[in-house]
């Protein structure tokens, strides 16, 4: 049993075609407060085959994840995503805002324009602006969706993203290394530099 | 990622493998992370020089391959000075310091490792429309637009005055002016043309200058009205036209 | 607290693009009995937000009739009545009943289809009848909400020709327009489209 304005947070939720901020939500149903709906009809949903989640900021129901073994064949799957594309997603993900020179310095190589074109064309990556730096480089972040699609409630639930950091594994080489070796001579920039790039 | 023995390509089926994952694995960095990897032990620990060591091995034994991935060429020689660096006494050593080539290349493994680790643990995660399912057929909320449209008093009578005016009859009342008629031209210009067989400039027909007839308006409907007759009685076959450059004088005379 | 079978069924029909039959239902869920399932999923949601039917031996869920009004949203767009509307509206209003040939011989232009029902739209103007001349030309007439738009008590409020005379409404084009320009009053930016059908 629950009260009116959680049977209709529920079924606006039911009802739309994606998931709603609070917001959202709450212009739907002429402006109550729906946070504490969603709070009730969350917790209600906990132990059923649907749930109630929260994805950056937008609320959806989705079914249980202990039952995909039921309803994953009568699906298609999810285009897979070659490894290229995983590694850029994953790199933008955990460095957003990036810019493209920042994903190759990490990968190592060049990353094909068809690569990043497959993050934005499936809504997970977008341009975010422009780096104020010489040639002022477009940089990419990943969007709501992105969040959606991997169950993140945040950018906060990226797995082991606190550990990465903890371990200086998100900064750039360049700062590790200063790290490491400070007090020591000044590094020859060029010439790592000239080293970085080719490989 | 391919847990194929990397270090045996001698073998033809390994080789083969490489070969198939070429795509996949987009660049030298790439590869040798993954030779990292296959010492088994952390990046931070690895030695750079058996690395490279297994790299350059790797590149000798694939040198067939090599204009599958060019780039792997550049590698391998920046890793072969690297290696060579190392081994050089410590007072020989150029410059920049090879040690420092080492732990940054050290550092870019263990980076790249990490983000690796990571995009294989988000792809493991319960993924939308594989694992879990957002609802099939959502009734969809919909949003109906209706118009409220806007009108006042005032918009409303005035424009009822608008159409009045627009369509009451329309009188043109023109003041009285001096004219000379085409009837009273035409009347005029005949009976002068009786009077002789030679040309007559056109202004000779128009009334003598005195008393109303000094009125330039009036001169100038007199000698359009007159102008008209003249084409008139031409028309008529009464009357010969004739003007001997443009803009000149026009004459006319009676047809006998 | 449901079962794994119930929460199965719970799910299948959620993320399902349409009404499944038990049958259908059992051969996802491996060949498993769902009627109970379905039943007790039912009885669960008939309080909710939303429910659980049966159509013709399908199941499908949906939101609870009683909500409906909330998932259906209605925007206002406020728009400024045009400058033909409004002349076939004062026409209306100070001969009716009219019928569209009356209207259009006072206006001296044809009246375009969308006028009138612009008009019919808005609520101001309705059929009344039919003229008993060979054709039966409908005749329209203003509604009491036409009074109410525009504070009339009645018809007999409307200003006479004498009194719009007196008000300088019935000035000649020209001047009235000057009076516009300089005036600059929006109200009335259609007097510009002289006899325009713009509506």
């Amino acid at each position: 049993m629950s009260d009116d304005l959680t049977r209709a947070v529920e079924a606006a939720l039911f009802a739309s075609e994606g998931p709603l901020t609070a917001d959202q939500l709450s212009a739907i149903l002429n402006g109550a407060a729906v946070l504490p709906a969603l709070r009730m009809l969350a917790d209600h949903y906990a132990d059923r085959g649907v749930h109630l989640v929260e994805r950056g900021g937008r609320w959806q129901f989705q079914t249980a994840p202990d039952l995909a073994h039921l309803l994953r064949r009568t699906r298609e799957q999810p285009r897979r995503l070659s490894r290229a594309a995983t590694e850029v997603l994953a790199i933008i993900a955990y460095h957003e805002p990036v810019s493209r020179a920042q994903i190759e310095a990490i990968r190592g190589v060049q990353t094909a324009k068809g690569t990043l074109d497959v993050l934005l064309e499936a809504g997970w990556v977008r341009v975010v602006g422009r780096r104020d730096v010489p040639g002022r480089p477009v940089i990419y972040a990943t969007t709501p969706d992105f969040l959606n699609q991997f169950g993140l409630a945040s950018r906060r639930d990226l797995p082991g993203i606190d550990e990465l950091r903890a371990a200086g594994l998100l900064d750039p080489v360049d700062e590790a290394f200063e790290a490491l070796v400070q007090g020591a001579d000044p590094v020859d920039e060029g010439a790592l530099e000239k080293g970085g790039e080719s490989a | 990622m391919n847990e194929a023995d990397l270090f045996t390509p001698a073998r033809p089926a390994e080789a083969d493998k490489l070969h198939l994952e070429l795509d996949g694995w987009e660049g030298p960095l790439d590869l040798l992370l993954d030779l990292a990897r296959r010492q088994k032990v952390d990046l931070r620990q690895i030695s750079i020089l058996a690395l490279v060591d297994q790299y350059l091995a790797f590149i000798e034994a694939e040198r067939m391959r090599l204009e599958l991935a060019a780039d792997y060429l550049v590698m391998a020689a920046w890793l072969a000075y690297l290696k060579s660096a190392l081994l050089l006494p410590r007072e020989e050593q150029p410059d920049p310091d090879p040690e420092e080539l080492a732990l940054r290349l050290q550092l870019r493994l263990q980076r790249l490792g990490a983000m690796r680790e990571a995009a294989a643990r988000l792809m493991a995660r319960d993924r939308l429309g594989r694992d879990v399912f957002a609802r099939g057929a959502p009734e969809g909320l919909r949003l109906d637009r209706r118009t409220r449209w806007q009108c006042d008093w005032f918009g409303l009578v005035s424009s009822y005055g608008q159409v009045q005016l627009r369509t009451q009859p329309v009188v043109h009342m023109v003041r009285e002016r001096p004219v000379m008629t085409l009837d009273s031209a035409l009347e005029r210009v005949s009976a002068l043309l009786g009077i002789t067989l030679d040309w007559m400039e056109l202004r000779e027909f128009l009334p003598a200058r005195d008393g109303d007839w000094t009125e330039p308006r009036l001169r100038r409907s007199a000698l359009a009205s007159s102008f008209v007759a003249a084409l008139e009685l031409a028309k008529q076959g009464r009357a010969h036209l004739r003007q001997d450059v443009t803009f000149g004088p026009l004459h006319l005379r009676r047809v006998a």
